[in-house]
């Protein structure tokens, strides 16, 4: 592995922006590893929590962005549940995810696409329509039989509806995204 | 010779020797940077303040007054603070009354050990001064000096 | 009883995948007397991927429903998923708290919300409201072959200053519950494990080792059933089950109910009313055994006389 | 009046970050200012000498010196203005340093603060009055709380200084928590080997009084004059008869009763002695297990005692003991493990910890020394040891190192491989702390020659699985998640305060921490004193410790009693609240207030009623003063004008 | 006739005690004055009409001996709070108690008849009749009540060795404190204008001080003293302000509402807003009201651990 050089590649504006995002202090974390131990997705991380914090600590913005742990992480909530630290860790894996999404690092793009097509849904239904979601990441991810093998188990037990659920509001939660979006652009 | 213009405001703290002026002590041991504004009188007990002190303070030129004393239950004089509580609380209550925001005087409770809780206590208190701005009248103040 | 009433909020996967819980949810409480008004027009809560895009965004879509809630005059409102109970939770918690965080929020909202509006569960409503007296009191039938492990998954009442419910490492709401309306519960140590979450689609090798990890730990601590709070664990250990059973090469055959069909079942309400037969595995061969609850009291009653004499006797021995 | 101010550089302290200069020269223009300086080191030798020069040389007749907290200093310039002939009261301290210099980050605002500080101490020094103590006598024995292994070092030192002791402990025998251990570290010798002796001592010394399964009731009075209550707890055997036998234990129907001693490890009998070493050795019946208690028949320890000791009907007895001081060594507990639910909670039997794991190891504890896991009593192959269990845990309220876990840990963890060769031992750890003397070498011994196993990272979970207990952690070197299947799991859990130390401290009037730890006088340099005078603090309830601290601690303070008992009087400090007899009209309000009793009626020749303050009662407080509408009654040195006058000072400018 | 019975009362009691306080008539038909008297001769001197507003108990706590007084309903709160206080032996006192339902402001008189001179004050019913220059003027005593009379509760007072007359019940509203409530609504800058204007007003006579039954200190007084020298001689807001605070904060928790200090002010300071102020807040914080139960302590001068009412303050 290559040495890194703190003084070069200490991204100090990096951990402003990620403690300002997630109100949270690294300086807290001092790497007890609890959040590794008892993360239940760290056999699928590039980089167990505990690590990721150490990467915020330093300041690793590119690997940390460029890691795959923030967007694996299912916000289960154990490790902010049992940080002796107090750190919401939690939080911060969502900030880094919220951060990578904007600034297009993505690692995870099956987790991303599912995402989007969630969030697609919502934005056109006003609420999700799940076997929409499922086409959608289907088409988009290229995995087009992702849980086909599910459809026989449900299908005729009337859980399954062909056509969304539309609501009244549908266009005011479109207009939240659209307002969002308009937000962001200010906020830049 | 004042507080410097336009930098600080006049504030003035009561402070139990046994907790809250050790308190501040231990503030100044761990190197805890505070605003410089208050001024601190030191008492032997909470319940050694006459809230006529108080009253004092605020008619004559301070902008904010601070008393702190030991917890409940743990005052060197065993009831000092408790006296110190009804009687603080009560004035607090009659300052707006008279026009004084009662955010210009506060109360609060601060052990020996707490310094980086004192140091919190004089930031946030002293913020809240600025916040509210001088309670004198300028002219007032250059009449008198 | 009195007549209790509350705001409840189904979520989007209650209405269609989960239209299981809904229905028995729906059961159980009028059952218990509680009536449930179904906000007009609710919209998605935004679960985990709003939160993925931004902060002030996901509190949007949660506190859009706060407000409709609010609108109604309302200060709770329940709901059975624990993604839009924590997609509430946070958004009110956030906006109460952070002045600044509200003012974003509402500015993107079309009616604002003023931080009038506690979410709760409909476990947690159960538990607190209404109390296990008058929940054991509606049992009619009994299940003497059934044991359930008790599964809350992660989000329920983590992180705890935040949902403020029950203990976040070893919950007992749900075992308590369990254990009102008869029914045995096993000490299990995997109640809060995560089972996968959202991660089914995507990832669905990482949840099918995860979820399987929750089957093996319940059969080991001598479950026949699940128990679970959330449809998505629901979703993850029952309609994925086949899936991990491939993945894995394990062969589980294990039902897994939500609390409220459990509670159904007790009182009486066939499984269909529960929408049990909507289930992937089925538990057919577990509920065939109930019976009458007052042939289980009759049993205890005998068991008890017998017992007596002999402690008796002890006692005498002793002194 | 001619006023002196010197100013004290404090080397950079003050200096660095204060214009002392300029200080001095603005106290120069101060009215009744005669003379301001700034000195490098005001409280050397020499600068003490520079303050007696200027005294003389300058006619000063009132003395400010601007320097640290008069917490630190105050005393030593007093003494300083006293050599020469002035009245110690005349002189006034500003605090410079603590209070301004060390937090304050502007220059200019922390010269103007100084200069503030000096001008609010010498508009006070103008006000103050000549005050002159009173002499009093002591009474010279001691009181000395907890008879664990400080209060007893402290408690035998003072009785060979020939002072008369009086020793209260809470429990049934003297011993503390040493009594429980096996082996200490890091030399592994027998600990009751060396802790039997000195309880022996304790019990047989002439001079030492020693109550038993008795606590601290009231506390009242002041240095060289305290009188203590103390409630004898009702043991319901008569220790004057009961001679240890043990017969009452064997035959006691009551087999479930709570083990304190062992914390639960194994269960005791309703009636028991607590361990077989116990000073004094005489049996207490416990009676929420009791069934001539619970159930109002048995009545078989009284048929079976051969002395007829057993007394049902005992009721809590309260003594008076009057002393002159008091040492206060009332030890630390542990958290209780349902405080780490993620580690079970204490619903697994074979999660246990570090004290239980003592007992069981120890050869008088209830497995004889042998070496068995409390579920089924096999012999455990797979041992895993968790520090820091609850300790710098800030999310439970423990940010603290509890101190002496990791020394213990390698302790039990050798101990375990000489008991068991064919036995693994796991340690997870986040630092290993050991910096006494031969402590390091022996963290290393544990890992070189007895192989344990030392993990860096924190548990965070332990469950069972069959028989085993799954302890999932990380290998935070090794950047991964480990799991290890152990049969018994022993957690180092976080050392407290003990449950009633704010209650005993609130009796003390001394002051505690955030945790319940009891706060020394000053951290380096009076670290067995309080800010009570008369009360000092030795072992654990000071923050946790071990032996070799505790011991020394208790030796340092029974020091401290020895030397103020030295002299046969003490000066009462005369702080105190005086009336002025023309001003009082008799409406006693300061009496109702005063919380020590300090203040009665008094008649004048006139037949009229006013107060009057009793000297050696008062304690300075000055709650009557706040108290009395027409400012009769002035506190001493605190008096309502020379607080007018600060408050003035600062702020009729 | 009820002063006859007034009268029967006080020639009995006269022989027990040193001294008896009433009234008689001042130096107009609109004013009386107290009155001491120590022989039964004098006891057809004594008086007794609304216009009797003055608090006698003020002068107990200075007499020695035995005393006896003619106490209100509101002026006997002065005794409860004094044997709170233990400022007087009550079995030295003999308190001729009369029944009253309200008393007349002269102030509010004098502004009726545009301080005209008054030639002849008589009372009819619920009337009192002033035979002014231009002839008499009916008024409606309720019009010229003080303030006090309106929500007064204590027809009857609470303490007292024999009753002139018959026991009474109040029928007046309870006092709920709207005029204080009603200038909380002011905003501070208009409270801290207010009370400047008025405490400039103030010419430090004392007179407030001295006819408060519960200022004992009296001459010892901290506003006039140098040791402790709480307030100097200046005559500026400031200083004027520090003495009506020194008043009110001595009257905390011991103010019996007799509004005294406010109908004594010859410059018409509204003194007795403060102490009514005070005792809202210590009703709502301690449940407590002075001169109401002997047996209670002054919420100043006791405390509890736990304080359910105080709450601790963030900045």
């Amino acid at each position: 592995m290559e040495p890194i050089n703190l003084t070069e590649k200490t991204d100090w504006q990096f951990i402003d922006q990620v403690k300002k995002e997630s109100l949270q202090d690294p300086a807290l974390c001092y790497q007890c590893g609890n959040c590794t131990a008892g993360c239940p997705y760290t056999k699928y991380f590039d980089y167990p929590v505990s690590q990721v914090m150490r990467l915020f600590q330093t300041g690793q913005k590119e690997t940390i962005l460029n890691s795959r742990s923030i967007w694996l992480c299912a916000t289960c909530e154990t490790c902010t549940t049992r940080c002796p630290c107090e750190i919401d860790i939690a939080h911060i894996m969502d900030v880094l995810r919220i951060i990578a999404r904007r600034e297009n690092y993505v690692s995870e793009k099956d987790v991303k696409t599912f995402y989007d097509s969630f969030l697609s849904s919502m934005k056109h239904h006003g609420r999700v329509f799940e076997v929409g979601i499922l086409m959608g990441y289907n088409f988009k991810s290229g995995h087009l039989l992702a849980d086909a093998d599910l459809g026989p188990k449900i299908l005729g037990k009337g859980k399954i509806h062909f056509l969304p659920t539309r609501i009244k509001g549908r266009d005011k939660v479109a207009e939240i995204f659209r307002k969002f979006q308009e937000m962001r652009k200010n906020r830049v | 010779m004042s507080y410097l213009a336009g930098k600080e405001l006049r504030i003035v703290g009561f402070l139990c020797n046994w907790c809250s002026y050790g308190g501040a002590d231990t503030a100044g041991v761990g190197r805890f940077k505070q605003p410089t504004d208050l001024r601190i009188i030191r008492v032997p007990c909470s319940g050694r303040v006459n809230p006529l002190f108080v009253v004092k303070a605020l008619l004559n030129g301070a902008d904010g007054v601070l008393v702190s004393g030991c917890h409940p239950r743990d005052c060197h004089y065993s009831d000092g603070n408790f006296y110190a509580r009804r009687r603080l609380e009560m004035l607090k209550r009659l300052l707006p009354f008279l026009g004084i925001d009662e955010r210009r005087f506060h109360y609060t409770w601060v052990s020996a050990s707490e310094g980086a809780r004192w140091k919190n206590v004089v930031t946030d208190f002293t913020k809240a001064i600025h916040e509210l701005g001088p309670f004198h009248q300028k002219e007032e103040k250059t009449e008198c000096s | 009883m009195s007549e209790k009433e509350y705001i409840y909020f189904p979520g989007c996967s209650l209405e269609a995948s989960a239209i299981e819980y809904d229905m028995s949810v729906r059961k159980v409480l009028a059952a218990l007397g509680v009536k449930l008004i179904e906000p007009d027009d609710w919209s998605c809560c935004g679960s985990t991927p709003a939160h993925s895009v931004d902060h002030v965004f996901a509190a949007a879509v949660a506190a859009r429903n706060l407000a409709i809630v609010e609108k109604m005059g309302a200060s709770t409102v329940i709901t059975a998923c624990p993604a839009c109970l924590s997609a509430f939770k946070k958004a009110h918690l956030r906006m109460k708290k952070e002045e600044g965080f509200k003012k974003e929020v509402n500015a993107i909202l079309d009616e604002p919300y003023n931080c009038g509006v506690t979410a709760k569960s409909v476990l947690q409503i159960l538990v607190e409201d209404i109390g296990p007296k008058p929940v054991a009191e509606k049992v009619t039938l009994d299940f003497p072959d059934l044991k359930v492990a008790p599964y809350y998954g992660c989000i329920i009442n983590r992180p705890p200053e935040i949902m403020e419910f029950d203990d976040p490492e070893n919950p007992m709401a749900m075992d308590n519950l369990m254990t009102s309306v008869g029914v045995k519960v096993c000490d299990f140590a995997f109640k809060v494990e995560c089972c996968g979450a959202a991660f089914g689609v995507a990832k669905r090798k990482m949840v099918n080792e995860l979820s399987s990890k929750v089957l093996s730990m319940a059969l080991d601590a001598g479950a026949n059933c699940l128990v679970v709070t959330c449809q998505l664990c629901h979703q993850n250990l029952d309609l994925r089950q086949g899936q991990i059973n491939n993945t894995m090469g394990s062969s589980f055959n294990i039902p897994v109910l939500f609390f409220t069909q459990v509670m159904g079942l007790t009182y009486g309400y066939s499984p269909q009313e529960l929408g049990i037969d909507k289930h992937n595995i089925q538990a057919e061969g577990l509920l065939k055994t109930r019976r009458p609850v007052e042939e289980r009291i009759k049993e205890e009653q005998e068991k008890a006389k017998a017992k007596k004499p002999k402690a008796k006797k002890a006692e005498e021995e002793e002194s | 009046m001619r006023v002196g101010v010197f100013i004290c550089h404090c080397g950079n302290n003050i200096a660095g970050t204060v214009e002392v200069a300029k200080v001095a020269e603005a106290a120069r223009m101060m009215p009744g200012v005669a003379f301001a300086t700034t000195y490098m080191y005001t409280c050397s030798e020499p600068g003490q000498e520079e303050i007696k020069e200027a005294i003389k040389r300058e006619k000063l007749d009132r003395v400010v010196v601007a320097a640290c907290s008069p917490r630190m200093h105050e005393v030593t310039f007093r003494r300083t203005v006293e050599k020469t002939g002035l009245n110690r009261y005349f002189f006034e301290m500003a605090n410079i340093r603590e209070h301004c210099s060390w937090i304050g980050e502007d220059k200019e605002l922390n010269t103007n603060k100084a200069i503030e500080a000096i001008k609010l101490a010498v508009e006070k020094a103008k006000q103050n009055k000549p005050l002159f103590p009173a002499k009093f006598k002591i009474n010279k024995r001691v009181l000395v709380i907890g008879g664990g292994v400080a209060g007893m070092q402290a408690a035998l030192d003072c009785a060979d200084g020939g002072l008369d002791v009086v020793l209260v402990e809470k429990s049934p025998s003297v011993g503390g928590m040493m009594a429980r251990l096996d082996k200490t570290f890091p030399t592994v010798d027998c600990s009751i080997c060396i802790l039997g002796p000195k309880m022996v001592d304790v019990s047989q010394h002439e001079k030492i009084n020693l109550y038993a399964y008795s606590e601290i009731e009231e506390i009242k009075g002041y240095v060289g004059n305290y009188q203590i209550k103390i409630r004898k707890k009702a043991t319901y055997v008569d220790w004057s008869k009961c001679t240890g036998c043990g017969a009452c234990i064997e035959k006691c129907p009551s087999r479930n009763a709570f083990d304190y001693f062992n914390f639960g490890v194994a269960p005791a009998r309703a009636i028991n002695i607590p361990f077989p070493q116990a000073i004094p050795k005489k049996a207490k019946i416990d009676a929420q297990f009791c069934r001539q208690f619970i159930k109002g028949k048995c009545g078989v320890c009284a048929k079976f005692c051969p002395v007829g000791a057993i007394n049902y009907e005992m009721k809590d007895e309260i003594v008076t003991e009057d002393v002159g001081a008091i040492i206060v060594a009332s030890g630390y507990g542990l958290i209780d493990l349902d405080k780490l639910p993620e580690y079970g909670g204490g619903r697994y039997p074979d999660v246990i910890s570090g004290i239980q794991y003592e007992r069981i190891l120890n050869a008088s504890g209830p497995t004889s020394g042998h070496i068995e896991r409390p579920s089924d009593h096999a012999e455990p192959k797979t041992i895993v040891f968790v520090s820091c269990a609850g300790s710098r845990d800030k999310s439970i309220g423990i940010p603290y190192c509890s101190n002496f876990c990791c020394m213990y840990i390698a302790k039990q963890a050798i101990l375990t491989k000489d008991h068991i060769p064919d036995s693994r031992s796991y340690v997870f750890y986040m630092d290993i702390r050991s910096p006494g003397k031969g402590y390091d070498e022996f963290t290393r011994r544990a890992q070189e020659e007895y192989g344990v196993q030392y993990i860096r990272g924190r548990v965070s979970r332990i469950y069972p699985k069959g028989k085993k207990m799954i302890v999932k952690g990380a290998d935070t070197l090794l950047g991964t998640q480990v799991e290890i299947e152990a049969d018994l799991v022993v957690l180092a859990t976080a050392v407290t305060a003990t449950t009633d130390a704010r209650t005993l401290a609130e009796k003390l009037h001394i002051s505690y921490d955030p945790h319940g730890f009891y706060v020394e006088s000053h951290p380096k340099l009076r670290p067995v004193e309080t800010n009570t005078s008369g009360v000092f603090l030795a072992g654990a309830c000071q923050g946790p410790k071990d032996i070799p601290a505790s011991v020394g601690q208790g030796s340092a303070a029974a020091a401290k009693v020895l030397s103020i008992f030295s002299k046969d009087t003490l000066e009462s400090d005369p702080q105190i609240a005086r009336v002025n007899t023309n001003i009082c009209v008799g409406c006693r309000k300061c009496i109702g207030t005063c919380p020590f009793g300090a203040i009665e009626e008094q008649q004048l020749r006139d037949g009229r009623i006013i107060a009057n303050v009793i000297e050696t009662v008062c304690a300075g407080c000055g709650i009557c003063n706040s108290t009395c509408p027409c400012g009769a009654i002035q506190l001493q040195h605190f008096t309502d004008n020379q607080l007018l006058a600060e408050v003035n000072a600062l702020c009729l400018t | 006739m009820f002063i006859e019975k007034l009268k029967e009362a006080v020639r009995k009691i006269l022989p027990e005690v040193d001294v008896v306080i009433g009234y008689r008539q001042g130096f107009d038909p609109l004013h009386a004055t107290p009155y001491f008297l120590d022989k039964p001769e004098q006891v057809d001197q004594l008086i007794w009409n609304p216009l009797c507003v003055q608090n006698l108990c003020s002068y107990i706590p200075f007499l020695k001996g035995k005393v006896g007084v003619i106490v209100k309903g509101c002026d006997s709160r002065a005794i409860v709070q004094y044997m709170q206080e233990k400022l007087i032996t009550r079995e030295n006192i003999k308190v001729i108690g009369v029944p009253c339902l309200r008393v007349i402001s002269v102030k509010k008189v004098m502004a009726a008849i545009n301080q005209q001179t008054v030639q002849e004050v008589t009372f009819e019913g619920d009337n009192i009749i002033v035979k002014i220059p231009e002839g008499p003027k009916t008024i409606p005593s309720a019009d010229v009540a003080p303030r006090k009379c309106a929500t007064c509760q204590l027809a009857t007072p609470l303490q007292y060795d024999v009753l002139a007359g018959e026991a009474i019940q109040s029928n007046k509203p309870q006092d709920t404190f709207e005029e204080t409530k009603e200038f909380e609504k002011l905003s501070l800058e208009e409270r801290r204008a207010y009370w400047e204007k008025e405490f400039d007003r103030c010419i430090r006579c004392y007179a407030c001080r001295n006819a408060c039954p519960m200022c004992i200190c009296q001459d010892k007084c901290i506003a006039e003293s140098r040791d402790p020298h709480w307030t100097s001689q200046r005559a500026n807001v400031t200083e004027k302000a520090m003495f009506h605070m020194i008043h009110g904060l001595h009257l905390a928790g011991r103010c019996i509402s007799c509004e005294e200090c406010e109908r004594v002010c010859p410059m018409d300071i509204p003194v007795a807003k403060i102490k009514k102020k005070i005792s809202m807040d210590l009703k709502e914080l301690f449940g407590y009201e002075a001169g109401m139960n002997p047996d209670d302590t002054p919420p100043m001068y006791t405390f509890k651990v736990e304080e359910a009412t105080i709450e601790e303050h963030e900045i």
